[in-house]
């Protein structure tokens, strides 16, 4: 038996290790109505927790502010089109599209937007505002969903083009 | 236990598909029948009363997305509220809800435990095998499965336990089931349908593993107050233990469950069971693959080293034996897999409460459930329920 | 316990909606540590298997670890050990998997190899899986182009 | 809490962008490094508690393949998953567990080690940042991408709005983080840094600039926690568990709004609330001036002046003037992140646990160049992660 005492490193190349693997997350009850209403009727719809009024979107089954039940009878309410710039983010970097794993850049900035609607909270969503230049963007101004047309909307967040600023 | 911690509320859905449900969906459908046996809500953050605190178990991996714990949040009444995630099987959230308890800084917590293993559906073994050492041992697409039979074949070997005798514990746990309106699979089967129906890996056939399902499992804790104002069902926990074994499976003895030993050693010590054989009135315990609940008998102490085929030939272990071993069915009845030990302190809470049906245990007042995780059953935790504390 | 849902029939009448996306780690490297490194390299460069020593516990590792899990220490004593082993035990692979280096169905072993005190994780080649026994000797079979990997190793055959 | 309990051992590696060491390796270092401060062996050690994240690793149950390495190996481990919160999680799950006596010495391990695709396939930092995301609705939110930077920019945006913060006082503060970095062996990015050095790095969402936010860092940590009377055998400087507390939040960022578009002051609602719990259990009514030190999880510069403010630590919109005037310096009147804090380094899982053992570290006066110039009698950090969730650990020198 040949004996010998550990040295450093050794140059050896990394474990490479190469799956394909999909997975498949269950959208729900709730959160299926959503989907479903934005591509058939490009309808943005949340709900307004029976309990306290919290604005409820995406829609659930239980509220985040006050926990209570809103299964039985659900307030069912249409939010937006329209929202109000909450605050900017000009994205300077790429990143990577979870559908394709592939690096995506956005001409677009994002903005985080109160959407207008009938609960005691605005819905919040993030999403591309339809203006390169970002300094004809301000926190406060309007927007109004742009919706892609009905053949290519999936259901997903990306079935909204962008978000355009409405005229004053 | 010095500091006595009961479970007062349990409720299970069942473990058919349920890809229709968010998992805070499907987890509420758990939660609810306990908020409403217990007519506790989430009050304010550490204000006593309630429910104090709660505490998911959701293993993020299977999902393959981080601090998974923020699915469930609105289900648990977490928002701005004591929660606490363990990224294992609910068992081991039992086990940590019974130390915040102890601790004193909790009177009530509710554990709840999800998972749907048909969101990965499409991934084959890979989930299992991104468990393994990324050099030695996922190149040669080990997974759970393979390397349970790894075990099984070194066990059976050094014992002289046969293809027939692992075959039989699949045939009583899937007869066990039929009463049970949670299982996934159930009937009479026997011996020679289990051996049929294909190898998934030697020696072990489809019908020896768990098949894969969707559950959600919920339960409450409380301390010796709080457990007696809120049920005369009180489930009292006795003694509770786990223990881990080596990392690499080739350094494993494989046909002896020293881990086992050590965690069921303990967990008698802390509920003063000296011959669990005659004190234990049944048990469930881990069965993904049938030869396991074997080894699990002789680690246990239901009987000596070796001789775990010989006790289910004496048909001790069925229903109508003296040790009734998985009246459930087990998970060899379906289970999803962050609730397989949650599943089993589930039905001896069951049989404790006298609420068990058709597979009722008469005379129930204590019993053990005990988990298995990891590669060929690494990690191992004890669990000691009686109806007196 | 089975009760009917709790939620509107509305809305569980409808189509499930599912989202099918890859996993993110599916393409991922990991770099090989000191003690790893070290095994692959010798594996690589001399076909030799090596692993490392507890003194204190007489143990002989492989794959070689940078502890003794049993007492702790810190273990920097290699040890070269023999391409022949004991078969510990074996399965037969059938389902179909990922990252398997054979068809299915395909026999995996845990070799001891002689000079070690713990069994190495391998595949099995050149026989006939209900030929495969506990105890049988085996040797390793070594690729001609190696790389650093397990899979420098190509399978483990009987003698 | 029925049983006292306090931190008697902490060890850390060297925190690097890219570690040549695995993961088993550097959980074992730190673990080591952590026994040795405390002058035990693993024989000491009665359970682990691994808080992880393995989805950064593109593993599995890590519990399991860190046994051998970190200690467990025949004996009870937990593991913990939160978010960023995850070390401070476990380690309250450590102290539950001693004062419940289920054991007297529990040890606390967690490692942050990020392996990624090839570079030429995915760059690091996109690959990172995706999987930050992961950890979002897999619909509404995790499309975009624009994560936790992105957070903090409307953050520091409505910072600067709602308190005339301006441009040179945070670059001062980064600064100061630096400075304080470089005093600490074991931090990341060391090297003195000067307002202007700030003021020139690279904008990645405005007004956050690539130094304002953490880096991707490697490393291990672990704590080493124990009963009353094993502590006073294990050390003579052993520092005590006063409280902890622990928030959760919603499942969307959307419940944050108080945070990212405020309409008087920002804040972080479970800090908020913590503090007020911790403050209220433990009668400290003045923490500006209770406390000798804090350690506070800032993800970004902006994070410590808002954080500071949610804890009491002064008046809303108040903060920055706080540190204009260099209050929050080393040797100023109330020292926050002596160790350089997030901005300096952060390995993700141990970062919480960095500000706990810094704190204990501090109080026991053996932070060496990093050292609070007074008696540090009192201590709170504070964890963050997850969607706007928040572990506190109040420590003290007395019992």
């Amino acid at each position: 038996m040949s004996r010998s005492k550990s040295q450093g490193q050794y140059e050896v190349p990394p474990s490479h290790m190469i799956t394909s693997v999909f997975m498949e997350y269950p959208m729900g009850l709730f959160m299926g109505k959503f989907m479903r209403e934005l591509k058939e009727n490009a309808r943005l719809v949340g709900m307004v927790c029976r309990q306290c009024g919290h604005t409820m979107f995406p829609p659930q089954a239980l509220c985040s502010v006050c926990y209570g039940e809103n299964f039985q009878d659900p307030q069912w309410v249409e939010v937006g089109p329209e929202a109000t710039v909450a605050g900017l983010m000009e994205i300077k970097m790429p990143w990577l599209n979870p559908w394709t794993l592939t690096l995506r850049a956005s001409q677009y900035p994002v903005g985080i937007l109160m959407v207008d609607a009938p609960g005691r909270s605005p819905g919040v969503i993030w999403h591309f505002i339809a203006e390169t230049d970002v300094s004809k963007l301000r926190v406060g101004m309007r927007v109004k969903a742009v919706f892609k047309p009905r053949e290519e909307r999936e259901g997903l967040m990306e079935d909204i083009l962008y978000w355009a600023p409405v005229g004053e | 236990m010095a500091n006595r911690v009961a479970i007062v509320s349990i409720a299970q859905v069942n473990y058919k598909e349920k890809l229709a449900y968010a998992p805070e969906e499907l987890a509420y459908e758990a939660i609810k029948p306990v908020l409403e046996e217990t007519g506790l809500g989430f009050g304010p953050a550490y204000e006593k009363g309630g429910i104090d605190a709660s505490l998911q178990c959701h293993e993020h991996s299977r999902i393959m997305r981080p601090f998974s714990g923020c699915q469930l949040l609105e289900a648990v009444g977490a928002n701005l509220r004591p929660d606490e995630k363990v990224d294992q099987d609910g068992a081991l959230g039992v086990y940590e809800a019974v130390w915040q308890i102890a601790s004193g800084d909790f009177e009530t917590v509710l554990v709840v435990s999800e998972c749907h293993d048909s969101v990965n559906r499409h991934a084959g073994n890979a989930i299992e095998n991104l468990v393994f050492d990324p050099f030695y041992h996922r190149p040669l697409g080990l997974d759970n499965c393979n390397t349970a039979a790894l075990q099984a074949t070194r066990y059976m070997h050094q014992y002289g336990v046969t293809r027939e005798q692992c075959a039989k514990v699949a045939a009583k746990n899937l007869k066990n089931a039929k009463s049970n309106p949670l299982a996934l699979v159930s009937g009479d089967f026997t011996v020679e349908d289990i051996l049929a129906s294909g190898f998934v890996a030697y020696p072990i056939t489809k019908m020896e593993t768990r098949p894969f399902a969707d559950g959600a499992c919920a339960m409450l804790l409380a301390n010796e107050e709080r457990a007696k104002k809120l049920t005369r069902k009180a489930v009292w926990i006795k003694g509770l233990a786990n223990c881990c074994d080596g990392y690499f499976i080739g350094d494993r003895d494989l046909a002896e469950s020293k881990a086992l030993v050590v965690a069921a050693k303990k967990a008698y010590q802390m509920a003063g069971i000296t011959d669990v054989r005659k004190e234990m009135d049944l048990a469930e315990v881990t069965d993904e693959f049938s030869y396991q609940e074997l080894m699990e008998y002789e680690g246990l102490g239901f009987c000596q080293k070796g001789g775990g085929g010989k006790l289910l030939d004496s048909e001790e272990t069925r229903l109508s034996g003296r040790l009734p071993v998985n009246p459930s069915g087990g998970a060899l009845s379906g289970c999803a897999h962050t609730n397989i030990g949650m599943a089993r302190i589930f039905e001896v809470v069951l049989q404790l409460r006298g609420e068990a049906g058709d597979r009722q245990v008469e005379g129930a007042k204590i019993g053990l459930a005990h988990l298995a995780a990891g590669p060929c059953g690494q990690l191992q935790q004890v669990m000691i329920l009686g109806t007196e504390p | 316990m089975t009760k009917a849902s709790i939620y509107p029939s509305e809305l569980e009448s409808a189509q499930p909606i599912t989202v099918k996306q890859p996993a993110l780690f599916t393409n991922v490297q990991y770099t090989v540590g000191a003690t790893d490194s070290r095994f692959f390299a010798e594996l690589r460069d001399r076909g030799k298997i090596m692993g490392t020593r507890c003194e204190t516990c007489d143990l002989v590792y492989v794959p070689p670890r940078m502890n003794c899990k049993e007492c702790f220490s810190e273990l920097n004593e290699w040890v070269e050990v023999e391409e022949k082993g004991l078969l510990v035990t074996y399965t037969i692979v059938h389902e179909p998997g990922i990252r398997q280096p054979m068809e299915p169905p395909y026999v995996l072993g845990i070799i001891r190899l002689d000079g070690a005190d713990t069994g190495l994780v391998h595949c099995l080649g050149e026989v006939d899986p209900d030929h495969v026994r506990i105890g049988m000797r085996v040797q390793a079979v070594l690729k001609e182009e190696r790389e650093g990997n397990i899979n420098d190793i190509r399978y483990f055959k009987p003698i | 809490m029925k049983r006292k309990v306090a931190i008697v051992g902490f060890g850390q590696t060297e925190m690097v962008a890219r570690s040549p060491k695995t993961k088993m390796e550097l959980a074992n270092q730190a673990v080591r490094r952590a026994m040795d401060d405390a002058q035990i062996t693993i024989k000491d050690v009665d359970e682990v508690v691994i808080a992880d994240i393995e989805f950064f690793h593109g593993s599995g149950e890590s519990e399991m393949q860190l046994a051998d390495c970190v200690g467990h190996y025949m004996k009870p481990v937990m593991k913990i998953e939160t978010g960023g919160t995850v070390s401070g999680s476990a380690c309250i799950s450590a102290v539950h567990h001693i004062a419940a006596g289920a054991c007297d010495v529990s040890l606390v391990s967690a490692t942050g080690v990020f392996p990624a695709p090839p570079p030429d396939v995915i760059p690091r930092g996109a690959f990172l940042q995706a999987s930050l995301s992961a950890g979002m609705h897999p619909v509404w939110e995790k499309w975009c991408s624009v994560g936790a930077i992105g957070l903090f920019a409307l953050m520091a945006n409505a910072y600067v709005r709602l308190s005339g913060c301006t441009e040179e006082t945070v670059a001062k503060c980064r600064a100061k983080a630096a400075r304080n970095a470089t005093r600490n062996p074991y931090a990341h990015l060391r090297g003195i840094m000067t307002v202007e050095d700030v003021l020139k790095s690279p904008m990645l969402m405005a007004p956050l600039r690539h130094l304002h936010m953490c880096p991707i860092t490697e490393g291990s940590a672990a704590l080493i926690f124990a009963s009353e009377e094993r502590a006073e055998k294990i050390t003579k400087n052993p520092v005590w568990v006063k409280d902890v507390v622990s928030l959760h939040g919603a499942q969307y960022w959307g419940a944050l709004h108080e945070m990212f578009a405020p309409k008087e002051r920002v804040a972080l609602p479970s800090l908020v609330k913590a503090c007020d719990i911790l403050y209220k259990r433990n009668g400290i009514t003045n923490p500006a001036k209770e406390l000798d030190v804090v350690e506070i999880y800032e993800p970004c510069t902006w994070a410590e002046l808002v954080f500071m403010e949610n804890m009491r630590l002064c008046e809303p919109n108040e903060a920055w003037k706080l540190a204009d005037r260099g209050a929050t310096e080393i040797d100023g009147e109330l020292p926050i992140n002596p160790s350089g804090g997030v901005t300096c380094t952060n390995p993700g899982m141990p970062s919480t646990m960095l500000r706990f053992g810094e704190v204990a570290l501090q109080i026991r006066g053996d932070a060496g160049e990093h050292q609070v110039p007074r008696e540090v009698r009192l201590g709170l950090a504070t964890g963050f992660g997850g969607t706007g969730w928040t572990p506190l650990m109040l420590l003290s020198k007395y019992k």
